[in-house]
């Protein structure tokens, strides 16, 4: 499958690993992903907040140029912001007509022109458990992740609702958890999945940020996680370079490394570490990679609740 | 001074809904132009299309179908059927040359004599503004009150 | 009866295509029966015969006519007082007399539009100084006249009264062999003939009576012209979403179409009462359409309608297409040039 | 032109139409323009709907021989019936006589009286075309059956067969469940009173069980439904119990010794287990068990049969199968209730992830005394007595991402669980609301009371419930954050135990079981009623009434209200007698019908059915309502509808294309009169 | 995250009054009263060169906005050049007068929908 590709900003250079990983990952899963030529920024959550359709404008080059260089019109994005940008812009240029001819007008200044609809973005992850499958995944797994206890984690921009990307349950989404435990780690429950890092509140208020982060690591810690995996530039960065920060901010002590999981991906089908750009990370991943076994942990089954106890509710819908 | 056109338009209503704002209408005094005649039927879903072509070949400058809004027939969803109907009609008339504006569908629920009002007297500006239609004309000599084609929906399929 | 004791037959060709002259061929060796039993008064494409001749005729001298071909040009409409004039037994023959059939599509359009199509537009017409047929030609040796051709297309009922209506497009050989045979035994044991004015030659319920498909509850999610699909060769057409006029349209051909996977067109007309085929069909298809539910809003529904209408290209072209000339509005209101309505 | 003789009665109404129309003028036309059309008198009067006015009418048709009645007054809606009446009395058909109005849409609305005149002239005109077409009708009668089924077996099924049967008449109680009872047996109290459900409810069931003229059909489904009012029959799938009703005794022996416990997902909400073999709970009506196949080790392994050797009677038959009967009933009631909407769905409340998050119906389980814990208002740990709970309201409803309405009952249950929280737990209690809905008698007042007692209410729709704390305090319990609309603050309250105040859903079946029965469903599948104010349990099909919640979420008092109603209205149709419905009916013409079946799939009401012996489609004169929209699609014409044939509408359409308004002078030229 | 049960669409409404309070001035009073400076900083760099470039934007904004917390995001920036996560150059796209056309239309366009 071919996929017109938007690294953005961040897996240029903050989230190379990222970037390393997926391309590393995608030949083995049949994905090709073609680079849009001179892409430019999509704004972040910085643009939007000051001129709304400067924002669009900037959003709307990018799609106008895969529009223009990709046939199939399908975009793919590792960054949740580019992702929810990129889906956002097309969303309410199809939406609200008006606001795609404002937008057209600005674009046709650079002899660009952008018909909503005709490009269709997705998330990495989207394309990686949608479009190739976990089946497909499984094969392909040599080195399973076993006895690694992952925290799942999301970020509040991917599953960023109120359009037709509405991405799996947005309150409490569960793709990556089944992707993990595709590749053999286990997952732990993670209520914080899908709340939010703090994003360039590191730099705007640095308590708020602070709080934010620790929450997750806190959360993450209280369910004995080896290490957070992520699908996000920013919540990697957060998490990761500020942990240090954190510590010495409330005095904590938290050492937990933050992967992508492109990267656990890799291992898990057997690539080096070297080639997954592991070791960019500044918590270290090695003591928590260190722990995977070679077979499957052997599982005590759970003890039998006491009697008094009251069943749990049964899993799945009714009717 | 030339005397203004005056059209004929025939109104279908179902027993129901318009029939009942019709009435309504005319309790609450609501003045509209002489020019619609109703004929009542039990649902809007009674409506044969050849009505409507009877109505336009037989002297009607345009027809209003008229029923209770989608999800309150009284018949459940009939008025669907006249819906669809409709929507079909309205491209075969197309491409007999009639305009859009002749023949028009409207929802008014008993409740709405004045909705209904409004409805007929823009539908016979609408009408009178476009002039008779005059088929008796129309059929003996086909360029009666020519109208631009491009005004004439209809697509060129070849056989 | 004339003197030696034949009954005189006669056919005539209008504005048709021919396609029924065929038909009558095509009862084959019966043929040599029609021969035997008639004394041909009028066959153009049989016989050489003058208009002068018939017009010689005693009023009545001929004992049926079958008349075929729509009313186009006034030299149809003079033809066709005449043999009315000169017939006992006047039968509309085919779809052409009956109800205009093909020619009357050009009701959608106009005789100016008709003729430019003809005449200057044609790719295969050579006509550089552009010369459009005149009824008058001053030529040197005097004034050349040709018929006037009508804007509008007529059926043979719209001009004289017709006894007898055989419809099809063109009627089937073994229906024609019937009505001759029936017509003969009239003339000769003096049997009874049906009453003036009915259709012979056809049945009285729709195709679908005649037509071995399995019909099931109709619920239609979108059309396909011919070419898209290869029906299932059990089931009916209509429900796997080929226009198929059948429901609408007289039975007697014995669902030809159909039985090779293909909607009826409807050439055997409407079924008695029906004032209007194509609203019948309309009416019948559109109702069977699988859009609206309650609770769906109104705008959602009309978008999906208009996406389902949209798989019926030309719906008047499809729904009269052989009924044009005797429907209730009979022809398109289009102004000189012609608009074409959308049929061919 | 027409052989009848007809009259036409111009009225004046009083100045109503007079001050508007020249009445005398118009009668003086008809008189004159319309004799070729008919017309043999035409008069005017004051008044046509006094008695002078009918006396007028009366008198003609026996002096005069009219054949057919032209009155041109006020709507048909007002007056059809004052002149049909008077037709009948004369002697003359009632459907020969055509009222058509000239007040409402003539008199009315228009004040050029020249213009207005035409056009009464007009409607007249197209009245006179029609009525000479309209043929003599008469009513179609229905004998009615005197036996009702009920569908659904909850309060208001039981409601509605008590009050049917304690009058006399057989009653056929169909429930899904293997007892009746419905969600009420489910719970402990009762809001505002709270007096137990079960001390109101099971004297009743127990009633319904033994009642002479009740047959009840537990553990059956209903499968099809043939016929129309008065005259259905009803197929019934009565499903295997296993365990055969003449020998049980219901002792229970069976149920005890049955070694395979499951979870009880239907009568204890999944909050307490049963045996393979059960009866749902002790009061249960009937006493018989029956046998879960999905669970049962002998169904599953094939050994087993523990239920077989230990019980007394030898009640026990795996060999039972499923049994299906008709019965013939005249009316059908449909109580078909309520499933609870599934928490689950809302993620962010943790319902299924968090042990200590609580369905409102799990949590009338935990109160029941005959529940799961006895009683106890206990954790998921089955001992632990929570010190704070939690209750959120709206769950599921007034929500557009689920359901967009307000399911009624959920403020009131949730004052009645906050009270007894508070009664036997002693345990803090917050309650989250979006507004607090305490309509009807006696429960603004209870919702006092539990302000007294101490219960905390919270205006803000919860965000979520999250066990990650976040503040000291807040470890190892349910942490509920929501914004406080009332002090405009975001608050984190952690507690011990959260219960959702889950919204009324219709039947994940209901658009099935509404079609089945012919009747409609709202978008969201609730059963529409013929008349939300009106006619609140009558539907638009004849013969088949709604009670309960199957009509909208609705409350206790409100469900029994509607059983009896539905009952009465039952209890009318049977002591009638029969039926008699209207004849505007539409048939078909078997020598026309090519079998072609377009029409069989456009009647709501199941009219038209398919004779696949004759192979033509047939309409129940009966169970049609007479729309007429079979009638428009026909493609050849085989249908036809009497008062609405076509003929009748084409010739008032010609009637109405006679007179044009064109010139608005009230001149009608001789063009103009000639018929189009 | 939407849980608003009219499906509002509170993220954007954010984003909305966000930019009314920094078009109003309001923002001063605000706890996050640097984010329009963090925001227009990082514009400059997008209208700059197309893309962002972490090291000129943290380097940049923190002089301008509080120089006295460099040496808190010292030792991370030096991490990131360690780690090859940080470029020293920021990299210009080619249609970068295309984009910077496009943008100024849209100011021009403008308006909120």
């Amino acid at each position: 499958m071919k996929y017109g590709y938007y690294p953005g900003c961040s897996l240029e250079r903050n989230a190379k690993a990222y970037h390393q990983s997926a391309m590393a990952v995608a030949p083995l899963l049949g994905l090709e992903f073609v680079e849009v030529e001179d892409w430019n920024c999509c704004g972040a959550t910085e643009v939007i907040a000051v001129d709304q359709m400067a924002a669009y404008a900037l959003i709307a080059r990018n799609l106008a140029l895969a529009a223009e260089q990709n046939g199939n019109g399908h975009l793919v994005a590792p960054c949740s912001a580019c992702f929810l940008n990129l889906s956002k812009a097309d969303h309410y240029m199809i939406e609200s007509p008006e606001l795609a001819e404002k937008v057209n007008t600005a674009l046709a200044a650079g002899d660009l022109h952008y018909e909503p609809g005709t490009v269709k973005t997705s998330h990495l992850l989207q394309v990686i458990t949608e479009a190739v499958g976990l089946e497909a995944i499984a094969e392909k797994v040599t080195k399973p992740l076993y006895g690694l206890r992952v925290a799942p984690y999301y970020g509040c921009l991917i599953v960023r609702p109120g359009f037709e990307k509405k991405y799996d349950d947005y309150e409490y989404p569960t793709v990556l958890d089944d992707l993990m435990k595709t590749l053999g780690s286990e997952v732990v429950d993670f209520p914080l999945k899908a709340h939010c890092c703090g994003g360039h509140m590191t730099q705007i208020s640095e308590p708020v940020a602070m709080e934010l982060i620790r929450r997750l690591l806190h959360n993450a810690a209280e369910y004995e996680a080896d290490l957070i995996v992520t699908l996000c530039p920013m919540c990697q960065f957060n998490l990761d370079a500020f942990q240090d920060n954190v510590n010495k901010y409330f005095g904590t002590d938290y050492h937990i490394p933050i992967l992508y999981f492109t990267q656990l991906m890799g291992l898990a089908f057997g690539l080096s570490p070297d080639e997954l750009g592991i070791g960019t990370e500044f918590v270290s991943a090695r003591p928590a990679l260190d722990k995977i076994l070679s077979e499957a942990p052997t599982k005590e089954k759970p003890k039998r609740p006491p009697k008094e106890a009251l069943p749990m509710p049964s899993l799945g819908g009714e009717g | 001074m030339t005397e203004q056109f005056e059209p004929l338009i025939i109104g279908f209503t179902c027993n129901w809904c318009s029939y009942r704002a019709a009435d309504l209408a005319g309790t609450s005094r609501k003045q509209y132009p002489p020019n619609i005649r109703l004929i009542r039927l039990m649902c809007s879903g009674r409506l044969s299309p050849e009505f409507v072509l009877k109505a336009l070949q037989g002297g009607a400058d345009g027809v209003m179908i008229t029923g209770c809004h989608p999800g309150e027939c009284h018949y459940l969803e009939q008025n669907f059927k006249a819906l669809r109907r409709f929507a079909l009609l309205k491209r075969v008339l197309a491409q007999m040359g009639i305009e859009p504006e002749r023949v028009r569908l409207v929802w008014a629920s008993a409740a709405e004599g004045v909705h209904l009002a409004q409805e007929i007297t823009d539908m016979v500006e609408a009408v009178r503004a476009l002039g008779p239609l005059d088929w008796a004309g129309v059929a003996s000599n086909g360029s009666a009150h020519a109208i631009p084609a491009a005004e004439i929906v209809g697509e060129e399929v070849s056989a | 009866m004339s003197e030696n004791g034949k009954p005189k037959f006669g056919m005539y060709w209008a504005a048709s295509c021919g396609g029924c002259e065929i038909a009558v061929l095509n009862i084959g060796e019966h043929i040599l029966d029609v021969d035997a039993v008639f004394d041909i008064a009028l066959w153009p494409v049989a016989a050489d015969f003058k208009y002068e001749d018939v017009r010689n005729y005693p009023d009545g001298y001929i004992d049926i006519c079958l008349f075929n071909g729509a009313i186009r040009t006034s030299e149809n409409e003079e033809i066709a007082h005449l043999l009315r004039k000169k017939s006992k037994v006047l039968v509309a023959f085919g779809s052409c007399a009956y109800e205009g059939c093909i020619p009357a599509l050009s009701n959608f359009t106009s005789k100016e539009a008709t003729f430019k199509a003809a005449y200057l537009d044609n790719p295969s017409t050579d006509n550089p100084d552009g010369v459009l047929p005149q009824t008058v030609t001053e030529v040197p040796e005097g004034e050349l006249y040709l018929p006037e051709f009508y804007n509008t297309v007529k059926a043979l009922s719209d001009v004289v009264e017709v006894d007898y209506t055989i419809p099809g497009c063109p009627p089937e050989p073994h229906q024609i062999w019937a009505v001759l045979q029936a017509v003969v035994a009239a003339l000769t044991q003096g049997a009874e003939l049906p009453p003036p004015g009915s259709i012979i030659g056809a049945g009285n319920v729709a195709l679908c009576e005649e037509c071995e498909r399995v019909k099931s509850e109709k619920i239609i999610e979108r059309f396909y012209r011919p070419y898209e699909i290869t029906p299932d060769p059990e089931i009916c057409l209509l429900e796997q979403g080929m226009i198929c006029m059948g429901p609408a349209t007289r039975s007697g051909c014995g669902a030809l179409c159909p039985k090779v996977g293909m909607g009826c067109r409807g050439c055997y007309g409407p079924l008695e009462g029906v004032e209007d085929h194509g609203a019948r069909m309309l009416t019948a298809i559109a109702s069977v359409i699988d859009v609206g539910k309650p609770g769906e809003s109104e705008d959602e529904i009309n978008r999906k309608l208009e996406e389902v209408l949209d798989t019926i290209p030309d719906p008047a072209g499809t729904f009269y297409r052989f009924s044009m000339a005797r429907s209730i509005l009979k022809r398109a209101k289009v102004n000189g040039d012609g608009h074409k309505g959308g049929a061919q | 032109m027409t052989e009848e003789r007809i009259g036409v009665y111009v009225c004046h109404c009083g100045s109503n139409i007079a001050g508007v129309v020249d009445v005398e003028g118009v009668a003086e036309w008809a008189r004159e323009a319309l004799k070729d059309r008919g017309v043999v008198i035409a008069r005017d009067n004051k008044f046509m709907c006094s008695t002078l006015g009918q006396e007028l009418i009366e008198n003609d048709i026996e002096k005069e021989g009219l054949t057919r009645v032209v009155v041109a007054a006020c709507s048909p809606h007002l007056h059809e019936g004052t002149f049909r009446t008077a037709c009948q009395r004369a002697g003359l058909n009632p459907y020969l006589c055509e009222l058509v109005s000239i007040r409402e849409h003539v008199s009315w609305v228009h004040k050029d009286k020249a213009v207005a005149t035409q056009k009464a002239k007009a409607i007249i005109s197209g009245g006179v075309e029609r009525v000479a077409l309209h043929e003599p009708l008469e009513p179609l009668h229905v004998p009615i059956h005197s036996s009702t089924l009920i569908v659904g077996g909850g309060i208001a099924g039981i409601q509605a067969a008590l009050e049917i049967a304690d009058s006399g008449y057989p009653v056929y109680l169909v429930e899904r469940e293997p007892s009746i009872g419905g969600h009420m047996a489910q719970f402990d109290k009762t809001f505002p009173t709270l007096d137990c459900a079960a001390c109101i409810l099971t004297p009743k069931m127990a009633t319904v069980g033994s009642h002479p003229n009740i047959n009840l059909l537990t553990w059956s489904e209903v499968e099809q439904v043939d016929g129309y009012v008065g005259n259905f029959t009803v197929t019934i799938r009565k499903k295997a119990r296993y365990v055969n009703t003449d020998l049980c005794t219901g002792c229970g022996i069976c149920e005890e010794k049955c070694p395979k416990k499951v979870v009880d997902e239907v009568f204890e909400a999944g909050l307490g287990y049963r045996k393979a073999v059960y009866t749902p709970f002790p009061q249960a009506v009937p006493k018989y068990p029956v046998i879960d196949v999905d669970n049962c080790t002998y169904f599953e392994k094939g050994t087993c049969k523990a239920c077989e050797k230990f019980c007394p009677t030898g009640a026990i038959d795996f060999e039972q199968e499923d049994e299906v009967i008709q019965v013939e009933v005249g009316n059908i009631i449909l109580a078909t209730g309520f499933d609870l909407f599934d928490a689950r769905r809302i993620s962010q409340y943790g319902y299924g992830r968090l042990a200590n998050v609580f369905t409102s119906l799990e949590f009338e389980r935990m109160c029941n005394a005959a529940g799961p814990t006895n009683g106890e208002i206990v954790l998921r740990d089955g001992v632990t007595k929570p010190e704070s709970v939690a209750i959120i309201h709206c769950v599921g409803s007034r929500d557009k991402n689920y359901n967009n309405y307000c399911s009624v009952i959920c403020c009131m249950a949730s004052l009645k669980f906050a009270h007894l929280v508070e009664e036997r737990t002693g345990a803090e209690v917050y309650n989250f609301y979006i507004d607090m809905r305490t309509a009807f008698k006696d429960y603004d007042e209870f919702y006092q009371r539990v302000l007294e007692e101490g219960a905390h209410f919270v205006r803000g729709r919860v965000a979520e419930v999250t066990d990650a704390a976040r503040m000291p305090g807040e470890e190892g319990k349910l942490i509920v954050q929501a914004e406080d609309t009332l002090i405009g603050k975001q608050r984190r309250i952690p507690v011990d135990m959260v219960v959702l105040a889950a919204g009324l859903e219709p039947r994940h079946d209901s658009k099935e079981v509404a079609h089945k029965f012919g009747i409609s469903c709202s978008a969201n599948g609730w059963f529409i009623e013929k008349h939300p104010k009106l006619d609140p349990v009558a539907t638009m099909t004849e013969g088949i009434f709604i009670a309960g919640v199957a009509q909208g979420p609705k409350d206790i008092p409100a469900s029994v209200a509607q059983g009896a109603a539905a009952s009465a209205r039952v209890l009318g149709r049977i002591q009638q007698g029969e039926i008699a419905l209207e004849p505007v009916r539409a048939s078909v013409i078997e020598e026309r019908c090519s079998g072609c079946r377009i029409c069989n799939n456009l009647c709501p009401f199941n009219a038209i059915s398919f004779d696949e012996e004759k192979k033509v489609s047939v309409i129940n004169a009966a169970l049609c309502q007479g729309c007429g929209t079979c009638v428009a699609a026909c493609p050849s014409n085989a249908i036809t509808g009497t008062q609405f044939s076509n003929e009748q509408v084409l010739a008032q359409l010609n009637g109405l294309l006679m007179l044009n308004v064109a010139n608005g002078h009230g001149a009608v030229t001789e063009a103009e009169r000639v018929p189009a | 995250m939407v849980r608003c049960p009219q499906e509002i669409h509170i993220t954007d409404i954010m984003y909305t009054l966000k930019r009314k309070a920094i078009a109003e001035g309001y923002y001063r009073e605000s706890t996050a009263a640097d984010a329009p400076g963090w925001s227009e900083t990082y514009i400059d760099f997008v209208e700059k060169y197309g893309r962002s470039f972490e090291l000129g934007l943290m380097t940049r904004y923190h002089l301008r906005h509080h120089p006295l917390d460099m040496y808190k995001m010292a030792p991370m920036g030096l991490g990131m050049l360690r780690k090859g996560r940080m470029d020293l150059t920021p990299t210009r796209i080619k249609g970068i007068k295309q984009l910077q056309a496009i943008l100024n239309k849209a100011r021009e366009v403008g308006g909120e929908l």
